[in-house]
């Protein structure tokens, strides 16, 4: 195994499929997690879209993988520095530890877009506004109620927040919010057959495989009513429900209507290890996402020797594009290293 | 050649207003007009952005263009940083220019408002006073309006005004040279030619339709006309 | 009465909270197709009678679902029944039966309204 | 409230030397507030603000409802600067909202497209002689009351509580478009919560409601109100806020802008009339205050020379409800110390 050390920051599903891959080939692997479990944004979220898989089921099998023998796990270590010297990528964590191999990867994924900065739609202000992150936590709980506790008789979804908007500076679609509402909305069909569930949306986008029977099967299966509009302001009520207005684009009529919660399908955006670390060897793109040498072809080369990128750290994917990309990262890292 | 476009994408706030829109119908949602007017501003950044001159042509002769009441909440909220007011502001320069506004109910009002404000202006250096909010041309105002303006130099000045006095304070005399300084502004700029159209093409239209048009504002027939009449039809698709 | 020059207007907003959103159910109890409409409005490209007259389908079937039924039967009125928008639908919608199933929907409330 | 990201951004207020540039609505309709906001200045904060004798219209009203074109009001604007500019003075203070809005406008419009600021100069050169300096900081008296609050509140004499209850008065403050929707970064806080008057609503013992229609326009629209015809708009959308706000029950109403101020203030008074309805308990009609009434009448100043007795709705209750000393008898007199003939009541509000 003489030369062939990976050090891989981020152990989300990115880093460990990655660190699995590289386990199967012979490469000592470091993976080096700043939280306390491995899964990154997995550990939010109950049921995958669009098979309605538990996510437990996906968690376990990536405990399993991490587990390799080949693989030497960190948790609790965030990296603050990156450098390359004398042929050697170096990782230096908080508390000054030192990490070194032949070739990094950067799987340091994404994180969820703040709410707050959309303040016309009253997240943080106004307690029946919530984010999809949070409404996944209630799901976890199993149980979704009004901030008084009672069973929301009307729920309304709001698509792109924080996405595809000049003004937040996130000009980009996060691509997995639309499949994720309709998700969230059959859940809550399930959980709740009487409560009305209205989505709001641009365009949707359900670029998938199975996404657009999903989304048929929530308008004829749950009743989800689906309304073409941006909503533009949200209001708590006296009574503390929340009044929001839109267009109803395909009706030319402004609309307004009051919910018990509204749910704000929050975007991607990079999350701050990538684009911390990203800055420091010279990879900050876009949003500050990680750039990748060429989009088509060398998606998980950088301009720097020795230097990878795997998952959402470039940009938003879903889990399956993620452990994809993750297993044609381990792939050009093997390359790597036979060639050096 | 282009009739309107290429006057339109020269305004500097067309330019500012107009990147591309995607239809959310965020301007829509919050706009005072379009609830109480058939007016969708989306559609308007659509208009423009399809750069038919047929279509501008026909916007210019609508009602549409006048329903907007210029408060920008469209421009708070606009994920694309589109501002349809921008948009609407150069159309009605446009329509007063080429003389569409006299083809709609609503763009015909401009008359009265350049009777009104627009003069205003041009004589007294205010866009309004005490002495411009005629009680009888504003019942809205009140019974307590109607005290303040017969009794307007006694209420204002206790109110440490200077009541068409010369001097510093509210509701003063403007000098006449800041006047004459206006004026020439307004004929340099263009304004005073401006104001001559709006009438002319006003004056024309009044003849069209049967009216008298005098100098004399309260016995304007024309003016009382565009002033007060509503079709009541403005709220339907 | 004073003469004041000008009325409250009303208003055009769509208000959710009033909008009778349950008669829709009865369309969609027979034509249970109509509820995996996408508006996607291939329907009204393709209508005779929306390119030679208002009608437009997709925005009657619409303003159905939000519980607009004013002038809603003269609109509906102008379709002559030819079935085109049905063969064009990707979604595979009964809009023929929709529209048919408005119709006698919408001559109830007329009845209903003259009777009373 | 919550998190609020503005916290982080404090908008430059400048803190002495001013150019007042008066407001052709509120010196008509509020000429009272003009003058107690000069006399705030000066004797108890001791600023110096010049009220200049020159000073004329910004164009606003006629340039938002279409009859002055860009190029005169960019000129106009820039007479005003050139009257700053002889001053000495670099801060730049209009009265109105929709000036404020306008001059920032124009100011943003040079910044983007420096070929219409060289047009502006010759055209103002050529028509007046003038030249002219860009404001180095434009603020509106909101802003400067605001950034002062806590020095003003030293002098006050009451606060905005219920005598009675010893509880906070409860308040609907409207900002005015043009105040914070056209450049949210020219706002104190932000264009959504902006905190001009909560800031001060809050340091002065009220509480500020937060109704479902806070942030909607009051209707004014400028030709829609002009015009007789189209009033119907102007008031259906200040219906649709007091019906919003008839809920929370507010004590009263202040509003940064002349226009909001006068036109929340009538159209109750017309809305009685038409239709027979208040949206208070005692068909009194909610009080409607300017920011600068709000201050005067905390530090003492006398209510019939701040000018209550221009409102449509009366103020006395409330007054009464904070406990401020009044002469009734002295309301309807006049400058010269006569008694005038005293209005007539409307039908269907108590006044």
């Amino acid at each position: 195994m003489e030369n062939r050390k990976v050090i891989i920051i981020g152990g989300g599903p990115a880093g460990i499929e990655a660190a699995y891959n590289l386990a199967l080939n012979n490469c000592s692997v470091t993976v080096l997690e700043k939280e306390a479990h491995i899964g990154g944004n997995i550990n939010n979220i109950v049921k995958l879209f669009p098979s309605f898989v538990s996510a437990d089921e996906i968690h376990e099998n990536f405990s399993q993988k991490s587990q390799h023998e080949n693989i030497k796990l960190y948790t609790n270590t965030d990296i603050t520095q990156l450098f390359f010297e004398n042929d050697l990528w170096h990782a230096k964590d908080a508390s000054g530890e030192t990490y070194t191999a032949d070739a990094l990867l950067l799987s340091t994924g994404f994180k969820t877009f703040d709410a707050r900065f959309k303040e016309e739609l009253g997240y943080g202000i106004y307690s029946g506004v919530i984010t999809s992150v949070e409404l996944e936590a209630m799901f976890k709980e199993g149980k979704i109620t009004t901030p008084e506790g009672k069973i929301p008789q009307r729920i309304a979804f709001l698509n792109c927040v924080g996405s595809r908007d000049e003004k937040v500076g996130n000009h980009y679609c996060s691509r997995v919010c639309c499949i994720n509402a309709v998700k969230q909305s059959i859940s809550i069909k399930e959980l709740l057959p009487d409560t009305e569930v209205f989505c709001f949306y641009m365009d949707i986008r359900m670029a998938g495989q199975f996404y657009e029977e999903l989304y048929r099967k929530s308008q004829e299966k749950h009743n989800v009513n689906y309304i073409r509009g941006r909503i533009s302001e949200a209001a708590a009520t006296i009574d503390n429900r929340v009044q929001i207005k839109c267009e109803d684009t395909l009706n030319q009529l402004p609309m307004k209507m009051t919910v018990d919660l509204l749910v704000l399908m929050v975007g991607t955006e990079a999350s701050d290890g990538t684009t911390n670390l990203g800055e420091q060897v010279g990879v900050k793109g876009e949003y500050g996402f990680a750039k990748s040498l060429n989009l088509h072809g060398a998606d998980n080369l950088t301009i720097k020797k020795g230097l990878f990128l795997a998952g959402s750290c470039k940009r938003p994917l879903t889990l399956p594009e993620t452990m994809a990309d993750s297993r044609a990262a381990a792939f050009e890292i093997l390359n790597y290293l036979n060639q050096n | 050649m282009s009739k309107y476009i290429d006057k339109i994408h020269k305004d500097v706030r067309f330019i500012e207003g107009l990147k591309a829109c995607m239809n959310c119908g965020v301007c829509t949602a919050i706009c005072p007009a379009a609830e109480f007017y058939n007016f969708d501003p989306r559609q308007i950044c659509n208009i423009l952005l399809e750069k038919d001159e047929e279509k501008i042509e026909e916007l210019l002769k609508t009602d549409t263009i006048w329903y907007c009441g210029q408060c920008m909440s469209c421009k708070a909220r606009c994920p694309r940083g589109n501002v349809p007011a921008l948009l609407i502001a150069v159309l009605r320069m446009l329509s007063q220019e080429t003389g569409l506004f006299v083809e709609s109910e609503k763009g015909r009002q401009q008359y009265a408002i350049k009777k009104t404000i627009g003069e205003n202006i041009i004589n007294t250096g205010y866009c309004v006073h005490v002495d411009h909010v005629n009680p009888k041309l504003h019942p809205e105002q009140g019974p307590i309006w109607k005290w303040y303006t017969e009794n307007a130099e006694e209420v204002a000045d206790r109110l440490g005004a200077n009541y068409n006095k010369v001097g510093p304070g509210a509701l003063r005399k403007i000098p006449n040279e800041s006047i004459d300084e206006i004026k020439k502004i307004f004929q340099i700029t263009g304004g005073l030619a401006f104001f001559d159209k709006i009438d002319s093409f006003s004056e024309d239209k009044a003849k069209e339709l049967h009216f008298n048009s005098v100098k004399e504002l309260l016995n304007d027939e024309y003016f009382y006309h565009v002033f007060i009449h509503n079709s009541n039809n403005h709220n339907k698709q | 009465m004073k003469n004041w020059g000008f009325t409250i207007s009303t208003s055009r907003t769509i208000d959710m909270d009033k909008a009778d959103l349950k008669t829709y159910n009865k369309i969609t109890e027979k034509v249970p197709s109509a509820k995996r409409c996408l508006m996607c409005g291939a329907c009204s490209a393709t209508c005779a009678a929306h390119n030679h007259t208002s009608f437009n389908f997709r925005k009657c079937h619409l303003s159905f679902r939000r519980g607009q039924f004013e002038n809603l039967a003269e609109e509906l009125d102008k379709c002559m029944l030819c079935g085109k928008c049905k063969l064009v639908c990707p979604r595979g919608v009964n809009t023929r039966a929709i529209i048919f199933n408005m119709r006698i929907f919408l001559n109830d409330l007329n009845y209903k309204k003259i009777s009373l | 409230m919550g998190k609020q990201y503005w916290k982080d951004y404090q908008k430059q207020i400048a803190d002495d030397d001013y150019f007042y540039e008066r407001s052709c609505i509120r010196q008509t309709f509020f000429p009272g507030s003009e003058t107690a906001f000069l006399k705030m200045m000066r004797e108890v904060l001791g600023k110096n603000i010049v009220d200049d004798t020159n000073l004329h219209t910004c164009t606003g009203i006629g340039f938002y409802s279409g009859v002055v074109q860009l190029d005169t009001t960019m000129t106009i604007v820039a007479r005003l600067f050139a009257l700053m500019t002889d001053s000495g003075l670099k801060n730049f203070v209009p009265s109105c909202v929709t000036s404020f809005g306008l001059i920032n406008e124009v100011v943003d419009i040079w910044k983007h497209f420096p070929e219409e600021l060289d047009k502006a100069r010759r055209f103002l050169k050529e028509a007046t002689g003038r030249e002219f300096e860009i404001p180095e900081n434009v603020a509106h008296p909101s802003d400067i009351i605001y950034k002062n609050r806590k020095a003003l509140k030293e002098k006050m004499k009451y606060q905005l509580v219920n005598k009675k209850t010893g509880k906070p008065l409860q308040v609907v403050e409207h900002i005015g478009c043009h105040y914070s929707k056209i450049f949210p970064d020219h706002v104190v806080g932000s264009a959504e919560f902006p905190q001009v008057l909560a800031g001060m609503i809050d340091e002065w013992g009220g509480k500020v409601i937060d109704y479902p229609e806070r942030r909607h326009c009051c209707g004014f629209g400028f030709r829609q109100y002009l015009v007789m015809a189209n009033r119907g708009y102007s008031i259906a959308n200040s219906k649709k806020k007091f019906e919003s706000m008839q809920a929370y029950e507010p004590d009263f109403i202040v509003s940064n802008c002349p226009g909001c101020s006068m036109f929340m203030d009538k159209w109750q008074y017309t809305i009685a009339e038409m239709e027979d309805i208040t949206y208070d308990k005692n068909k009194q009609g909610i009080p409607v205050l300017t920011y600068e009434e709000m201050a005067g009448m905390l530090l003492g100043y006398n209510p019939w020379e701040l000018g209550f007795q221009l409102h449509q709705i009366q103020v006395e209750p409330l007054l009464d409800k904070i406990g401020i000393a009044y002469n009734a008898e002295e309301k309807y007199i006049g400058k010269s110390g006569m008694m005038l003939k005293t209005p007539e009541k409307p039908l269907n509000i108590i006044s």
